[in-house]
């Protein structure tokens, strides 16, 4: 049917459709998709992600720590919104911890590329996005106690790649426990060689030996 | 007036004459706070006043409908079928900011833009409101290095409410206006603290700048754009 | 994609126009997209015979692009042909210097699509394109007076408010933050 | 007998008035003159007769200006939660119950804001446009029957009247633009003032087919015409005749236009220049244009139902114990609703092709519709033409044909979706 | 009347000419492009783009940078089809540096891809209807869809329209459990709601008059602009990269380039119609046909990632057009020269070609039907 008119009416019956159908399309199915936001809130997906977060172990943020201050990400940071600085003991030498560790958010695009360069999986991508405030400077600058979140914390939010990195981690371990054990058995080894062979040098020793 | 209007939680709004204000208890902060918490709210007439005007203030924000760069793909998002922000009574996006009551500055303000986004401002009547959208807006974000980049419109006016992310969901928009719609139910049109729109002595009118050979002329606004100096541990 | 090789290019334009300096410039990356360098003067009848040569049709420049190198600047024209379906052909074409014989010739009226983009090499390195139709800044503001692009520019220092400063800017960030801005 | 046996005495008998509601409005105002007048005697004055009319009617004002105002403020909240059901979504559903008081938050920020008038601006003329624009639109209610025996001033031409004073707000629209002194206000008063007045004609034209076959111009009258069931229990409305159906959706077109509803509002196409004459008003000087508009569109509306829907009559008989006053304000609010269904779907027409559409499809049609209506009279020997099959024939044909022919010749002669081709390649 | 009291143009206008900036705040010129019309009546005799009002520098910052961060930039290119933006500027790297990309990383290219380009289509129906002044119900419609797609995409790559997903040779991270099932279901609704799309707008009078003949631009001027995509297309020229190239896995799917005949709005229209339901049946292929394997070349140095000397231009079909990358490398870290051929600008070019003696509102609706996005416009 082509009469002059028939397509606003069949506009018409789309719309119609669409007003009828938000009425009894409770589900949010097809229809009414809106999610009425501060009582409900989205599901997000695992891979979800807005702002980064440092990952520590155990229970005490200071110690947990994994971040060793290395300074790829601030690096790698595209817009350059990381700001790291390296801690020191007493003596002023330098450690393997970050003494500041500043993000600013302000800036920061979530392009995950920090995470990507962390060698060590210990900054990871947060999933929190109510941030906003009535200031910008002080509070959009994240400081470490602020951005360190326990690996609970990470579990809870992407259990699959909270679980991967925990199975890097402890496969690194063994590979380093393995290392250090075949390291130790070589030393060991090499001890006892050098003791044996001390032994037999003793044994054989009979007359002083000369100093160089 | 000072009898014990009502058992503790029992709600009731009770209105006073002006005159009594010089009572003991409508100045007393810390006590008014504390009945509040019991269930009774002590109003003056300013009180009141206030409520309504703000009531209808917070929930008949209008924005200009404004879109810079990639946020306004989220604030439109915003104001589609999944999030609605005409939920809050704020989908009348006004093409004309002479009926607009709330900048969303949503994208990246380069150096070209920004004399036209402070005139925009100021084509607005008061009182209203920015809300700075995403990183771009707040400080240049991602883009802050580039030559033709504004780091951030609070260079030149003022913004009530900064909501970060690149680009932030449509929810957290939807927070920077709740989070807006707080600041707007707290803010008195009597007494001290007045906001900028009741404050005779804030500027009607924010300098527009200019364009130079190098720089816009001036490169921030001194009256708005205070930054501190960040202090760092070397 | 029918292959085109710039040397089959080169041979026939060598064949039309013989007295037209033209060289290939070898590109040494895996993309093999070797270029055509044409000097300037012959940049026009050189662009005219790759539109209108009936095995060439290079009737579409797709890409225009300056490039800033130490002793000159560079116009490059990234050619295709829908007619023919092959190319890319990449035309270039040298300023004198970086100064004031900035100019190559504009190729603009063989091949339209190099409008706004010669207008925006012009913005942004100084590329004088000579006989432009409409030569005026595309991106800034006419008042602008530098060239961003070029590798010698020095943008304007406005960091104040750098709480996370790396490389240059913490130089910069200090700077500004010791002498803050002047009062207007 | 004091005053409060006579509050009393008339309160029980207000009281009492509910039992008919269909009379209750009518009666109201029997009882408030009497009151007046018992409270006269009271105080041992005669009320004079123009005392009670001048207090009658300042009530009759106050009344008829509250239910357009609470008819504009629930519109305008009921559009944009039609509009947002028409897009999957909710609408305003925060600011109290369901929303509804959305409008007094609206109401209460446009009072609060600050009124700028433009540095350029002819100042008189910007602060006189919206008043002018207000006062017709609000006068224009007080036409219209709301129910049987129920309107404000029975003229015997208050069709005629309701045109005369419609025609007030293309002044004003020319006012706001001119003064504003903005390009693209300026650009919306020409709009608006070519459009209004191409409109205008089919408009009345169309009207014009009614009072020809109801042969009065009074909207009483009209209304009372289209009292009556034919077949039984069918409506003897005129919007059920060919020519009127015809005519009603000319009028609807027209209505749409003078009221500046998409898909023609042009002279605030927002995507092409910005808010046309409103660009410069802000504040409770924008809310005046806003609410002239909405209260015109109602006014104009009413006079839809009046003229083709049977004004204040029931549908069906077994439906005549609602009061005939529902019946106006039902049918009112469902045609405006129409309207937001209307503007939930359609694009806006360029000013070129809306001129067009006037000139060469309305009002030809409308004149053909004036030569149905014709023949359906003269076919059907005038008021026995409901039950004639040569009338319905007649018109029907006269109808069809030339709408038919209009419509293949001035549109899809010319656009079409289907002369079109697209070619594939592999 | 003293409306035209400043003058864009040189030289003193007509009495009755009228000349208005439309932008760069207007509400239909996608952002922040401002056109300096000068009108006769509402018939428009002059028309001057002026650029730069989102100009923000992604050229230096990329050259500023390292290769690997100019990746999440190009998201902010064309913001709304950052899929195919991430995809162009690898494959340009590729083709500098002679990366080769793992099947299934090409696979998952052209899924991303062509849910960028449904999308960014379906996004296109409501932005021109919204142009030709309809109250938002085509764009509340395409954004419902499009609101599902995002969501498939955050659950792939983590955001919603900031995807950062390709890598060089190859992309960034497989996709999780069931994702390709969800894709597939999801995409099965589709061509219902492109039912719908057409029920709703093709055949409405008002949107064919707005459309029909408006904008009319031959094949040879479109192609002598440098026009590219659906623009090109409509014009009756049969030029897809896709096709022409054959790059990914292109040449193994099966699907057809629609083609116009008029080169008015309505072919323009009508093709992004077409080419959405082409681009679902090479989703379907792709989704039945995608191998297991690596998505990422793990010969490639992501971080760090250094080019051999030399220069590349590399290019895809992105939805708006032709979506190029000219890079120079020097060998270092940096990128010596990097440019962006952004179609959203030079499609612009005959902008002033085809309003010429159409009314303003015709202007809004050409421009829409070109479809650009300012973030590519300005850079």
């Amino acid at each position: 049917m082509n009469f002059p008119g028939s397509g606003i009416i069949k506009g018409m019956a789309v719309t119609a459709l669409n007003i009828v159908g938000s009425y009894f399309d409770r589900a949010h199915a097809k229809r009414l998709i809106t999610e009425q936001y501060p009582e409900e809130r989205p599901k997000l997906a695992e891979a979800s992600r807005s702002f980064p977060f440092l990952v520590f172990d155990g229970d005490d943020p200071e110690k947990g720590i994994r971040c060793v201050a290395c300074k790829i990400c601030e690096k790698e940071c595209p817009p350059q919104c990381i700001y790291i600085v390296k801690d020191t003991d007493a003596n002023g030498k330098p450690i393997m911890r970050p003494k500041v560790f500043d993000i600013d958010i302000s800036v920061c695009m979530g392009c995950q590329i920090c995470v990507e360069s962390c060698p060590f999986e210990s900054i990871r991508m947060d999933n929190i996005y109510e941030v906003s405030g009535y200031d910008r400077f002080a509070p959009l600058v994240l400081h470490k106690p602020q951005l360190l979140k326990s690996n609970a914390y990470y579990h809870g939010i992407r259990p699959t790649e909270a679980a991967a990195t925990d199975a890097r981690i402890e496969a690194a371990r063994l590979r380093k426990e393995a290392a250090a054990k075949a390291a130790a058995a070589k030393v060991a080894a090499a001890k006892a060689a050098a003791a044996a062979k001390a032994a037999g040098e003793k044994a054989a020793e009979t007359k002083p030996t000369q100093p160089e | 007036m000072n009898n014990l209007w009502a058992e503790p939680g029992n709600s009731r709004l009770v209105a006073s004459a002006k005159s009594i204000q010089t009572d003991w208890l409508m100045t007393d902060d810390a006590l008014k706070q504390e009945l509040k918490q019991r269930g009774i709210i002590v109003a003056s007439f300013e009180d009141i006043l206030d409520w309504g005007y703000n009531w209808g203030r917070k929930n008949s924000l209008w924005p200009l409908q404004f879109g810079l760069a990639c946020c306004a793909i989220e604030m439109i998002a915003a104001a589609a079928a999944r999030f609605d922000i005409a939920r809050f009574g704020a989908e009348v996006f006004r093409p004309s900011p002479r009926q607009a009551d709330l900048m969303i500055i949503a994208g990246t303000v380069t150096k070209k833009m920004a004399p036209l986004v402070v005139r925009l401002y100021n084509q607005m009547p008061e009182p209203k409101y920015v809300l700075a959208m995403g990183a771009c807006a707040i400080s240049g974000g991602p883009f802050k290095e580039g030559y033709n980049v504004l780091k951030g419109i609070d260079r030149y006016i003022p913004v009530d409410v900064y909501v970060p992310g690149c680009p932030p969901r449509p929810e957290a928009l939807l927070e920077g206006l709740i989070t807006l719609q707080k600041k707007i139910a707290g803010q008195r049109l009597f007494g001290k603290d007045l906001p900028r729109h009741a404050n005779p002595e804030a500027p009607a009118e924010y300098p527009v700048p200019a364009y130079g050979p190098h720089d816009l002329v001036p490169p921030s606004n001194p009256g708005v754009f205070c930054p501190p100096t960040p202090s760092r541990a070397e | 994609m029918s292959p085109l090789l710039p040397q089959t290019v080169l041979d026939r334009l060598h064949a039309a126009l013989p007295q037209a300096r033209v060289e290939l410039v070898n590109n040494p990356s895996p993309s093999g997209q070797h270029a055509l360098l044409v000097h300037r003067e012959d940049a026009v009848q050189v662009a005219e015979f790759l539109k209108n040569d009936p095995e060439l049709l290079l009737d579409y420049a797709s890409d225009v692009s300056g490039v800033d190198y130490p002793e000159y600047l560079e116009a490059v024209y990234h050619l295709f042909s829908i007619a023919k379906k092959h190319g890319p052909i990449v035309l270039k074409t040298r300023t004198g210097d970086r100064g004031a014989d900035a100019s190559v010739p504009s190729l603009t009226r063989v091949w339209k699509s190099a409008d706004f983009q010669e207008r925006e090499a012009f913005d942004l390195f100084g590329i004088r394109f000579e006989g432009h139709p409409d030569l005026r800044r595309l991106l800034m503001w006419e008042e602008f007076e530098d060239f961003p692009l070029r590798k010698d520019y020095v943008a304007p220092n406005d960091c104040e408010y750098e709480p996370t400063p790396h490389g240059d800017i913490v130089q910069k960030a200090a700077a500004a933050s010791a002498s803050p801005v002047p009062q207007a | 007998m004091n005053f409060f046996a006579l509050l009393k005495d008339f309160l029980l008998q207000f009281l009492g008035l509910f039992k008919n509601l269909e009379t209750l409005p009518v009666e109201c105002m029997r009882l408030l003159r009497e009151f007046l007048t018992k409270l006269g005697e009271l105080c041992g004055i005669t009320m004079p007769q123009w005392a009670l009319d001048t207090v009658s009617a300042l009530v009759l004002i106050v009344a008829i200006l509250v239910t357009f105002l609470v008819l504009f403020a629930l519109m305008s909240v009921f559009e944009r939660k039609l509009l947002a059901r028409a897009q999957n979504r909710y609408g305003p559903n925060r600011v109290g119950p369901f929303g509804l008081f959305q409008p007094v938050a609206d109401g209460i920020k446009m009072l609060t804001k600050e009124d700028l008038v433009p540095r350029a601006a002819d100042k008189v003329v910007h602060y006189l446009a919206p008043i002018v624009m207000v006062a017709p639109a609000l006068m224009l209610p007080v036409f219209l029957p709301f129910g049987r025996g129920m309107v404000a001033v029975d003229l015997s031409v208050g069709i005629l009247a309701f045109f005369a004073l419609g025609a007030g707000t293309e002044l004003a629209v020319f006012m706001a633009g001119w003064a504003s002194n903005n390009k693209y206000s300026i650009l919306g008063a020409m709009r608006a003032i070519a459009q209004m007045i191409s409109y205008e004609l089919p408009l009345v034209t169309s009207a014009l087919v009614v009072a020809l076959v109801a042969g009065t111009l009074s909207p009483t009258g009209i209304a009372e015409a289209q009292s009556g069931y034919f077949c039984g229990f069918l409506p003897k409305w005129f919007v059920c005749t060919p020519w009127g159906f015809a005519a009603c959706v000319l009028f609807y077109i027209g209505a749409l236009s003078e009221s500046n509803r998409c898909p023609f509002d042009l002279p605030e196409g927002e995507s092409e220049i910005i808010a046309g004459h409103l660009t410069e008003y802000s504040g409770f000087k924008y809310a005046i244009f806003f609410m002239a508009e909405y209260v015109g569109m109602f006014a104009v509306n009413g006079l839809l139902v009046t003229l083709f829907l049977g004004g204040y009559n029931a549908p069906f008989p077994f439906l005549e114990w609602v009061p005939t006053w529902c019946w106006f304000f039902i049918k009112l609010w469902a045609v405006a609703l129409s309207m937001v269904w209307v503007r939930t779907t359609l694009p806006r027409f360029r000013i070129d092709q809306m001129m067009q559409f006037a000139w060469k499809f309305l009002l030809p049609m409308s004149f053909v519709t004036l030569l149905a209506a014709a023949a359906w009279y003269y076919a059907g020997q005038g008021p026995k033409a409901w039950m004639s099959p040569a009338a319905w024939s007649a018109s029907a044909l006269i109808v069809l044909l030339s709408y038919l022919l209009l419509g293949t010749f001035c549109f899809t002669r010319r656009h079409s979706a289907t002369n079109r081709r697209y070619l594939f390649s592999e | 009347m003293s409306a035209s009291s400043s003058n864009f143009f040189s030289g003193t206008a007509d009495a009755g000419a009228l000349e208005v900036s439309l932008g760069p705040h207007h509400p239909s010129t996608h952002g922040v492009f401002r056109m300096n019309v000068r009108m006769e009546g509402e018939t428009v005799v002059k028309l001057q783009p002026v650029f730069g009002y989102l100009h923000r520098n992604h050229e230096k910052i990329a050259e500023k940078n390292s290769w690997l961060a100019a990746m999440p930039y190009t998201d902010r290119l064309d913001y709304i089809c950052s899929g195919t933006n991430n995809w162009a500027y690898a494959v340009a790297v590729e083709k500098l540096a002679g990366i080769e990309v793992p099947e299934r990383a090409e696979y998952l290219r052209v899924i991303v891809g062509e849910m960028t380009r449904l999308q960014n289509h379906t996004a296109f129906l409501g932005f021109i209807l919204g142009d030709m002044g309809a109250w938002g119900s085509a764009l509340m419609y395409a954004f419902r869809e499009r609101e599902k797609i995002l969501d498939l995409f955050e659950e792939l790559t983590g955001a919603r329209m900031m995807l950062n997903y390709a890598r060089f040779g190859g992309v960034r991270c497989d996709t999780p459990a069931g994702w390709l099932d969800k894709a597939r279901a999801y995409l099965a609704t589709y061509p219902a709601f492109l039912d719908e799309m057409e029920q709703f707008l093709t055949g409405n009078e008002i949107l064919l008059s707005r459309l029909q003949g408006v904008g009319v631009l031959s094949a040879q001027r479109a192609i002598n602009g440098g026009l590219s995509g659906p623009v090109l297309r409509a014009s009756g020229v049969d030029y897809d990269i896709r096709k022409v190239d054959g790059y990914s896995i292109y040449p193994r799917l099966k699907f057809r380039v629609p083609r116009g005949e008029v080169g008015d709005c309505f072919d323009r229209f009508m093709l992004r119609l077409l080419e959405a339901r082409e681009s679902l049946k090479i989703l379907q292929q792709a989704l039945d046909q995608i191998p297991e394997g690596p998505v990422v070349n793990p010969a490639v140095k992501q971080r760090g990632f250094k080019p051999p000397a030399g220069e590349a231009y590399g290019r895809i079909e992105g939805p708006k057009g032709e979506l190029g990358f000219h890079l120079v490398s020097n060998g270092t870290e940096k990128p010596y020269r990097y440019h962006v051929r952004p179609p959203s600008l030079i499609n612009l070019t005959l902008l002033e070609e085809m309003c010429l003696g159409t009314k303003i509102a015709d202007v809004m609706v050409i421009l829409g039907s070109i479809d650009i996005v300012l973030g590519e416009v300005d850079r």
